[in-house]
C-alpha cells in the first residue's frame, strides 16, 4: 500500500480526498487504479500528471518503481519556459 | 517609387515641385523610413538631399551659425565652437536616439517631422534660431516655431524645403540648456521636454529668457509667461516656483503609452526648472 | 560504470566541471557566420506575409481572395479552411494559428500569401477583403471575470468548481494548492497584512522575430528550417495541423536568437508549410516585430490577493493568495504554476493558493521563463517584507526563520529533498552589498525565489571518430552555451581534451524525439543523457580493449581516456587510448557509438535570492536601479560563466518587467506598443554590473548535482525592485510595471490612475 | 513592376556593385541580395541595433538606410571585422568573457563597439554603456558584454 497524496484539481476531481491508499508497484499502477475508483481523474490524467515520488518529480513515466512507505504526490503537469 | 539624389537646392526644388504624386525629402531617413516601413506612408517620390554640399556643411560668421539641413546630430557634437556657443541646443540634438541615430538624424529632419515630441525643437525655440526655406519662390527665412503646425504637419508649401538652420550669436552672459524625461536613460520618444536660454545683466538679474515645452501640446510651445517668471528677477527660488507653475500651466497633453496627462503637466514644470539652473550656471560663466 | 552512477560533487575531483572553455558555436557568431531562423534561403523561394485582424474581437463572416489570387506574382493564398480540425488536444493552437469563425485578438492572424517578392506579398494582403461583425472586447482580467463581460467563447463553463457553472464565462478553471487552515492561521498571528496586486503582460522581447523556410513537395515530403526551443514539437504539431505524416517532416533547428519560453509553440510554421504545399516551392516567413508583439506569445496579466499573518517572533502563521491571470483568448494561463510557487519558498502549516484561468481579448500567452512565479512572487514577497517591516525584524532574518528546508512539505504537495534556500539567504546576508550604504533617495529590497526545473524526454547519441575525436549529437535547441557544457560533460566521462568533442543539434530525422529546450531542463536532462551516452560509450571501448587484449571485459577498467587491466594479475598491457582503440575500431567490431534514451525525472527544485538599490527621482518617479546582486543555487555549476550569465539575464529582464515593460491597450482593444521604442527593455545604459554568487548544494537526483539554472532568477527581481523602489519613495507599490507615472501618483498620494481599458 | 537602380559601393573594403528596388533598404541588399546574413533585423525601424554597419565610417541601422544611398559610400560590416582567421580583439574578448548567450545580437554589438573603441579608445564603464545603449541584448544584462569591450579596449591600447 502507498500513501497518495492528489494535488490541487486533482483532489476535487477525487471526490474532495485528498489523500488516498493505492496498492501500486509504479505509476502506471497507481494511475489506472486512481482513475479505475474516480473517473473523473482520467480526462485530467490524459492531459498529462506529474507524480512525485519522495519529493522527486516525474513527468509519464509509467513503470518508475513506487518502494514501499514512500510518499507520493500526484501533480497536474507542469512545464516551464 | 522614384528616388533621385540631386546635387543643387534649385534641382531639389524643382524635383519636390514637380508632379511627382506625394514627394518626400531624405535628410537622415530615421523617420522617413521608419514611416514607409510602417506603411503610414508611401511617397512616390524620395528626393535624397546629401549629395547637396552646403547641406552638409556648418558654417560660422561673426558667431553666428548655420547648419546645413543634411548635418548628422553627431557632427555637431563635434564642432566644438558649436558646442561652446549652444550646449543646449547641442546636448538636444544628441538625446535623439541611439549612436546610430546620431550618424544620421539632422536638426531639420527633426524639425520637418513635426513630432510635438521632437527634441532638438524645444531647444531651437528657445534659441530663437531661424529656418531657411527655399522653395519655387527662392528663399524666405521663418523662425524655427513657425515650421511645424501639428502633429506631422508642417507649413511648408509643395516644393519648398529647409535648406539650413540658423543659430543667432551667442549673447554675453547667457546660456542655454535643454532637459527631456524619458522613462529609460536612452532610446526613448520624449514624455516631457523643456527648453531654455536666458540673458543676465551685470547684477546677474535676468533681462532676456526664452522658454520651451515639447511633448505638451500638439506642437512644441513657445511659453512667454514661463520666460516672463525669470525676466527682471535674479532667477531665485521665488521666481522658479513661478516658472513651474506657468509652464504646467501652459500644457494641454494627451494621455497615452507614454504617460498620463497629469504626470506631463507637473514634470513639465520641474523640467523647466531644472533646464533654467543649468542654462543659469552657463550663464553666469560656471 | 552504472549509467546514471552518482559522483559526489563535494569529494569528486572533476577536470573539466566547473571550468570555462570557449563556447563550440562562438566563433560562427561573432564573425556572423551563425545562421539563425531568417538566415536560409532556398532557389525559387517565395516570401510570405500574414494579413491579421484590426480588431480586438470580431467575427468573420466572410473572407474574399479573388482579387489577392489575381494578383501577378501571387501563388498561394491560405485561410483557416486550409488547416483541419483534428487533435482536439492542439485545438486552440490551430485556432490561434490561423482564425476560424472569430478573430479574438488584434493581430489575429486570418489569412496568408506567398509570392515572388515581399513588396508583392504585401500588396496582395490588402486585396484580401474580410467581412468582420466587430464585437465588444475585453482585455482586463478583472473585467473578463465580471458577469456581463463580453464573451469569447460560449462553450466555457468554469472547471473544477461545486457545483458545475450552468453559464458560460471567460473563467476557465479553478485550482487551489496548500494544507491546513489559512483562517486558522491568522488567528495566531500578531500581525496580518493583506494587499492587492496587479501585473501587465510583458514580453519574453527575445532580439530575434520567429522566422522559418518551409519546403513540402508534391511527394509530401517536407522540410522546414525554423528557430524553434523544440522542433520535434514543430514537427508533431504542424504535421497535425496540416495533415503529414510525422515521418514525412523533417525540422532542422536553426541557430536561435532568444527564446524565453516564447518558442515553444508554434505560430507561423504551419502556416509556412501550408503554403509551401499549395504552392509547389520553398516558403520563406518572417514576422515583423510589430507581429511578434501583437500575435506571438506574451506572458499573462495579473491580479493578485495576497494575505500573510506573522507572530512578533517572525513565524509565519498563515498565507493565503487568490491569483487571477488572463493567458489571452484561450485557456491556459500559467495561474497553476503560480499557485504552485506562491508559498513553495516557505515551511508553513496553514497555506493555501487559489488560480484562476481567465480568457480576454489578448495574444495566447505562451511560456515565460518559470511561466507564472514571478508575478505571484511579487506579491507574496511584498506583503513578507512589509510584515518584516511591521513587526521590526530584518527582511532576511524574517525569511530564514521561515525558509524551506530538506523533509518540508511543500505548499504544492510533495516532501522537499535536499534544496538550498537557507544557504542562498545566508550568503545574501553575507554578501557586503546588504550592509553597503544607500544614498538619498534610495532604498534596498530583496526578494526570495522558487522554481520547479524539469526532466522529460531525453535522446543524446555520441559516436567515437576514426581519430579519436567524439561527436556528440543532441536535440534539444541550444539557447544559452548548452552545447558546450555538453562537449565538457562528454569529454569529462571519456578522459578526453574538451575541443576533442563536438555538439551538435540533430534534426529531427536523424535523432530521436526529444522535449522542448524548456523548464530548466537542458544542462539537467541532456547532461544526464550525455553522461550515461559516455560511460555507453566506455563500456564498448573497454570491450574491444579486452578483445584486442584477449581477456575478460570486467578485467578492464577506464581511466584518464585509456582503458588499462584492472590490476597487475589481469595481465601485463599498455594502456590503450581512446584514440588508439577508435583507429582500430572496424577491426575489432565495427564503429564505437554511446547512446542513450530517458525520460529523465529528478530534476532539483532550485531557489534565489536578489538584493536590489533603487534610486527614485521624487519630482518625477523616475525609478534607477543603482546595484543589484544574484544569489542563486545551481546545485553543480557546469560552465560557471554561462550559469552566471542566465542569473545576469533573469535579473535584468525581471528589472525590465518591474520598471517598464508592458502591453498597453487602448480602448480600442488593439496593442499601443508593438515595438522597441515603446514596449522598453532595458537597454546598456539602464542597468548597473549585475553581480552573482553561485551557490551549490547538489542535486540528488543527477550524477554531477545539476540543477536547473534557466528560470529561477527571472523569479525574484520583481519583488526586490518593488520592495526596494517602496523603501526609497516610502510608499508600497503594488501595480506593476512602476512606470513614472505609476511611481509619481503614489508619491503624490493619488491613487495611480487607471491606463485606458475596455 | 518597380525600376530597379544600379549602385556602385565597397563593402569590407571590396567594390560591390548591386541592382536594388528604391525603397529597398541597405540591410535587406545586405541579407537577399548579397548574401551577407551576419547583420540582423531584429526591429526594422532602429530601435535594437541588430542591423548596424558602418558608413563612411558612422554607425548606422542599415534597417534605416536606403540601399540606393550607399552610392560611392564605404560600408563595413560584421563579416569584415575579423582579419583572415584572426580574430578582432573585440570578437576575442566576447568568446572569452562570455558576452553572448543566443548571439543574434553579437553582430550588432561587435560592429558598434568597434566604432566606438575607434572614437574612444579608453572609455568609461558609463560611456560604453551609452555608447551602446542602441544596441539591444536580453539574454545577458550586459555585464559581460560591457566587461568584453572594456578588456578588448585595453589589448587595443596595448596596439
Amino acid at each position: 500500500m502507498v500513501q497518495v497524496k492528489l494535488s490541487g484539481p486533482l483532489k476535487l476531481a477525487a471526490g474532495g480526498k485528498g489523500e488516498l491508499e493505492i496498492e501500486a508497484a509504479n505509476i502506471r499502477q497507481l494511475l489506472d487504479r486512481l482513475c479505475a475508483d474516480h473517473p473523473k481523474l482520467k480526462p485530467m490524467f490524459d492531459r498529462g500528471v506529474a507524480v512525485a515520488i519522495d519529493g522527486q518529480i516525474y513527468r509519464d513515466d509509467w513503470f518508475r518503481p513506487i518502494p514501499a512507505g514512500s510518499e507520493v504526490v500526484v501533480l497536474p503537469r507542469m512545464s516551464g519556459g | 517609387m522614384r528616388y533621385e539624389a540631386p546635387t543643387t537646392i534649385s534641382a531639389a526644388v524643382k524635383l519636390l515641385a514637380g508632379k511627382a504624386g506625394l514627394a518626400r525629402v531624405l535628410a537622415g531617413g530615421t523617420d522617413l523610413l521608419v514611416q514607409m516601413r510602417t506603411d503610414r506612408i508611401a511617397p512616390d517620390l524620395i528626393v535624397d538631399v546629401k549629395r547637396i554640399p552646403s547641406l552638409g556643411a556648418i558654417t560660422a560668421k561673426a558667431g553666428a551659425f548655420r547648419i546645413g539641413a543634411a548635418v548628422p546630430g553627431a557632427a555637431l557634437g563635434e564642432n566644438k565652437a558649436l558646442r561652446r556657443a549652444w550646449p543646449g541646443v547641442v546636448e538636444a540634438a544628441n538625446l535623439i536616439g541611439s549612436t546610430q541615430i546620431q550618424s544620421r538624424a539632422t536638426l531639420a529632419g527633426n524639425l520637418c517631422n513635426a513630432s510635438p515630441a521632437a527634441d532638438s525643437v524645444p531647444a531651437l525655440v528657445a534659441s530663437g534660431a531661424t529656418a531657411v526655406v527655399a522653395g519655387p519662390k527662392g528663399r524666405r527665412t521663418v523662425p524655427v516655431e513657425a515650421i511645424a503646425v501639428g502633429p506631422g504637419k508642417t507649413s511648408l508649401k509643395k516644393g519648398e524645403l529647409v535648406e539650413a538652420i540658423l543659430l543667432p550669436k551667442r549673447q554675453p552672459r547667457s546660456g542655454d540648456a535643454y532637459l527631456r524625461f524619458i522613462p529609460r536613460s536612452e532610446m526613448d520618444i520624449a514624455v516631457v521636454g523643456a527648453g531654455v536660454n536666458l540673458t543676465l545683466d551685470r547684477k546677474g538679474v535676468c533681462i532676456a529668457a526664452r522658454v520651451a515645452l515639447g511633448a505638451v501640446a500638439e506642437r512644441v510651445i513657445l511659453v512667454p509667461e514661463a520666460a516672463a517668471a525669470l525676466i527682471g528677477t535674479p532667477v531665485d527660488a521665488a521666481a522658479l516656483d513661478r516658472l513651474a507653475e506657468a509652464a504646467s500651466a501652459a500644457c494641454r497633453p494627451i494621455d497615452d503609452k507614454r504617460g498620463t496627462r497629469e504626470f506631463r503637466v507637473k514634470v513639465a514644470g520641474v523640467l523647466a526648472r531644472r533646464a533654467v539652473a543649468i542654462a543659469l550656471q552657463r550663464a553666469r560663466g560656471k | 560504470m552504472p549509467l546514471d552512477a552518482k559522483l559526489d560533487p563535494a569529494t569528486h575531483h572533476f577536470r573539466l566541471v566547473g571550468t570555462r572553455p570557449l563556447r563550440p558555436d562562438g566563433v560562427d557568431k561573432v564573425t556572423g557566420r551563425a545562421r539563425f531562423g531568417a538566415d536560409a534561403s532556398a532557389p525559387g523561394m517565395l516570401v510570405a506575409r500574414i494579413l491579421r485582424s484590426p480588431h480586438a474581437h470580431a467575427r468573420i463572416r466572410a473572407i474574399d481572395t479573388t482579387k489577392a489570387a489575381r494578383l501577378p506574382g501571387v501563388k498561394a493564398i491560405v485561410t483557416s479552411a486550409d488547416f483541419q480540425p483534428g487533435d482536439p488536444a492542439i485545438h486552440d493552437v490551430l485556432c490561434n494559428v490561423m482564425a476560424r469563425d472569430k478573430a479574438l485578438y488584434d493581430g489575429h492572424a486570418v489569412a496568408a500569401v506567398a509570392a515572388v517578392s515581399a513588396a508583392i506579398a504585401r500588396k496582395a494582403l490588402k486585396l484580401i477583403k474580410v467581412d468582420y461583425e466587430v464585437l465588444p472586447h475585453v482585455t482586463d482580467v478583472d473585467e473578463a471575470m465580471k458577469p456581463g463581460a463580453p464573451l469569447l467563447h460560449h462553450g466555457m463553463k468554469t472547471e473544477n468548481v461545486e457545483p458545475a457553472p450552468k453559464k458560460a464565462s471567460n473563467v476557465a478553471s479553478r485550482c487551489e494548492f496548500g494544507h491546513g487552515d489559512p483562517e486558522v492561521g491568522f488567528k495566531q498571528a500578531d500581525v496580518v497584512v493583506e494587499r492587492r496586486f496587479k501585473t501587465e503582460a510583458t514580453h519574453q522581447g527575445y532580439i530575434e522575430p520567429h522566422a522559418c523556410l518551409a519546403s513540402v513537395g508534391s511527394d509530401g515530403q517536407g522540410e522546414l528550417w525554423v528557430c524553434t526551443q523544440g522542433h520535434y514539437m514543430v514537427r508533431n504539431t504542424c504535421a497535425a495541423l496540416i495533415g503529414m505524416d510525422v515521418s514525412k517532416l523533417r525540422v532542422t533547428a536553426s541557430e536561435i536568437g532568444g527564446g524565453f519560453g516564447g518558442k515553444t509553440t508554434v505560430f507561423i510554421e504551419p502556416v509556412a508549410l501550408a503554403l509551401s504545399r499549395k504552392a509547389g516551392k520553398p516558403v520563406k516567413l518572417v514576422m515583423s516585430r510589430e507581429e511578434v508583439f501583437r500575435a506571438s506569445g506574451p506572458t499573462s496579466s495579473s491580479s493578485i490577493d495576497v494575505k500573510i499573518g506573522v507572530t512578533r517572533a517572525g513565524r509565519i502563521t498563515g498565507a493565503l493568495a487568490d491569483i487571477r491571470m488572463q493567458g489571452g483568448a484561450f485557456a491556459g494561463s500559467p495561474v497553476e504554476l503560480g499557485a504552485m510557487s506562491a508559498f513553495a519558498c516557505y515551511d508553513l502549516e496553514h497555506v493555501k493558493a487559489v488560480g484562476w484561468d481567465v480568457v480576454t481579448n489578448r495574444p495566447k500567452q505562451a511560456a515565460y521563463r518559470a511561466p507564472g512565479a514571478p508575478m505571484v512572487a511579487f506579491a507574496v514577497e511584498s506583503v513578507l517584507d512589509e510584515l518584516a517591516h511591521k513587526i521590526g525584524m530584518d527582511p532576511v532574518e524574517l525569511r530564514l526563520k521561515n525558509a524551506a528546508k530538506e523533509g518540508t512539505q511543500s505548499s504544492y504537495g510533495p516532501k522537499y529533498k535536499r534544496i538550498g534556500l537557507g544557504e542562498c539567504l545566508e550568503a545574501a546576508r553575507q554578501h557586503p552589498h546588504y550592509k553597503a550604504p544607500l544614498g538619498k533617495n534610495q532604498g534596498r529590497g530583496i526578494a526570495a525565489g522558487f522554481w520547479f526545473n524539469f526532466g522529460g524526454q531525453t535522446c543524446v547519441s555520441l559516436n567515437v571518430n576514426i581519430d579519436g575525436t567524439v561527436v556528440l549529437a543532441v536535440g534539444t535547441p541550444d539557447i544559452g552555451g548548452s552545447r558546450a557544457s555538453m562537449c565538457m560533460i562528454a569529454a569529462e566521462e571519456l578522459g578526453i581534451e574538451y575541443d576533442k568533442v563536438r555538439a551538435i543539434v540533430a534534426d529531427t530525422s536523424s535523432l530521436g524525439y526529444n522535449d522542448i529546450s524548456e523548464g530548466s531542463r537542458v544542462t539537467f536532462s541532456t547532461g544526464l543523457a550525455t553522461i550515461a551516452a559516455a560511460r555507453d560509450a566506455i563500456g564498448k571501448l573497454t570491450a574491444r580493449a579486452a578483445k584486442t587484449w584477449g581477456i575478460s571485459p570486467d578485467a578492464v577498467v577506464w581511466e584518464n581516456g585509456h582503458a588499462r587491466p584492472s590490476s597487475p594479475n589481469a595481465g601485463d598491457f599498455a594502456p590503450l587510448s581512446l584514440a588508439e582503440i577508435a583507429k582500430t575500431a572496424g577491426s575489432t567490431g565495427g564503429p564505437i557509438a554511446g547512446h542513450y534514451e530517458v525520460n529523465a525525472g529528478g530534476a532539483g527544485v532550485s531557489f534565489a535570492v536578489h538584493m536590489a538599490d533603487a534610486e527614485v527621482d521624487p519630482e518625477t518617479g523616475r525609478v534607477h536601479i543603482t546595484r543589484y546582486t544574484v544569489v542563486q543555487d545551481a546545485g553543480k555549476a557546469v560552465h560557471p560563466s554561462y550559469v552566471e550569465g542566465q542569473f545576469q539575464g533573469g535579473a535584468a529582464q525581471g528589472i525590465g518587467w518591474a520598471i517598464n515593460e508592458e502591453y498597453f491597450y487602448g480602448q480600442d482593444g488593439r496593442l499601443q506598443n508593438p515595438g522597441f521604442l515603446d514596449y522598453r527593455i532595458p537597454v546598456a545604459s539602464d542597468l548597473p554590473m549585475i553581480d552573482t554568487v553561485i551557490v551549490e548544494v547538489p542535486n540528488p537526483g543527477h550524477p554531477y548535482g545539476v540543477r536547473g539554472v534557466g528560470e529561477t532568477s527571472i523569479v525574484p527581481p520583481l519583488a526586490a525592485i518593488a520592495n526596494a523602489v517602496s523603501a526609497a519613495a516610502g510608499v508600497r507599490l503594488t501595480e506593476l510595471p512602476m512606470s513614472p507615472p505609476r511611481v509619481l501618483a503614489a508619491i503624490d498620494g493619488a491613487v495611480a490612475k487607471k491606463k485606458p481599458r475596455s | 513592376m518597380m525600376s530597379m537602380i544600379r549602385v556602385s559601393t565597397k563593402i569590407n573594403g571590396d567594390a560591390v556593385a548591386f541592382l536594388c528596388e528604391t525603397d529597398e533598404t541597405l540591410l535587406d541588399v545586405l541579407r537577399d541580395r548579397l548574401g551577407l546574413t551576419g547583420s540582423k533585423e531584429g526591429c526594422g525601424t532602429g530601435d535594437c541595433g541588430a542591423c548596424s554597419v558602418t558608413l563612411d565610417g558612422r554607425v548606422v541601422c542599415s534597417c534605416l538606410v536606403l540601399g540606393a544611398e550607399a552610392e560611392g559610400r564605404a560600408i563595413g560590416t560584421v563579416e569584415g571585422i575579423a582579419s583572415g582567421d584572426t580574430l578582432h580583439p573585440l570578437q576575442a574578448k566576447f568568446l572569452e568573457f562570455a558576452a553572448l548567450q543566443c548571439g543574434v545580437c553579437t553582430p550588432g554589438f561587435l560592429v558598434a563597439a568597434k566604432a566606438l573603441l575607434e572614437r574612444n579608445p579608453d572609455p568609461t564603464e558609463s560611456e560604453i554603456r551609452f555608447g551602446l545603449a542602441g544596441n539591444l541584448c536580453r539574454c545577458t544584462g550586459y555585464d559581460k558584454i560591457v566587461r568584453a569591450v572594456q578588456a578588448a579596449a585595453v589589448e587595443m591600447r596595448k596596439g
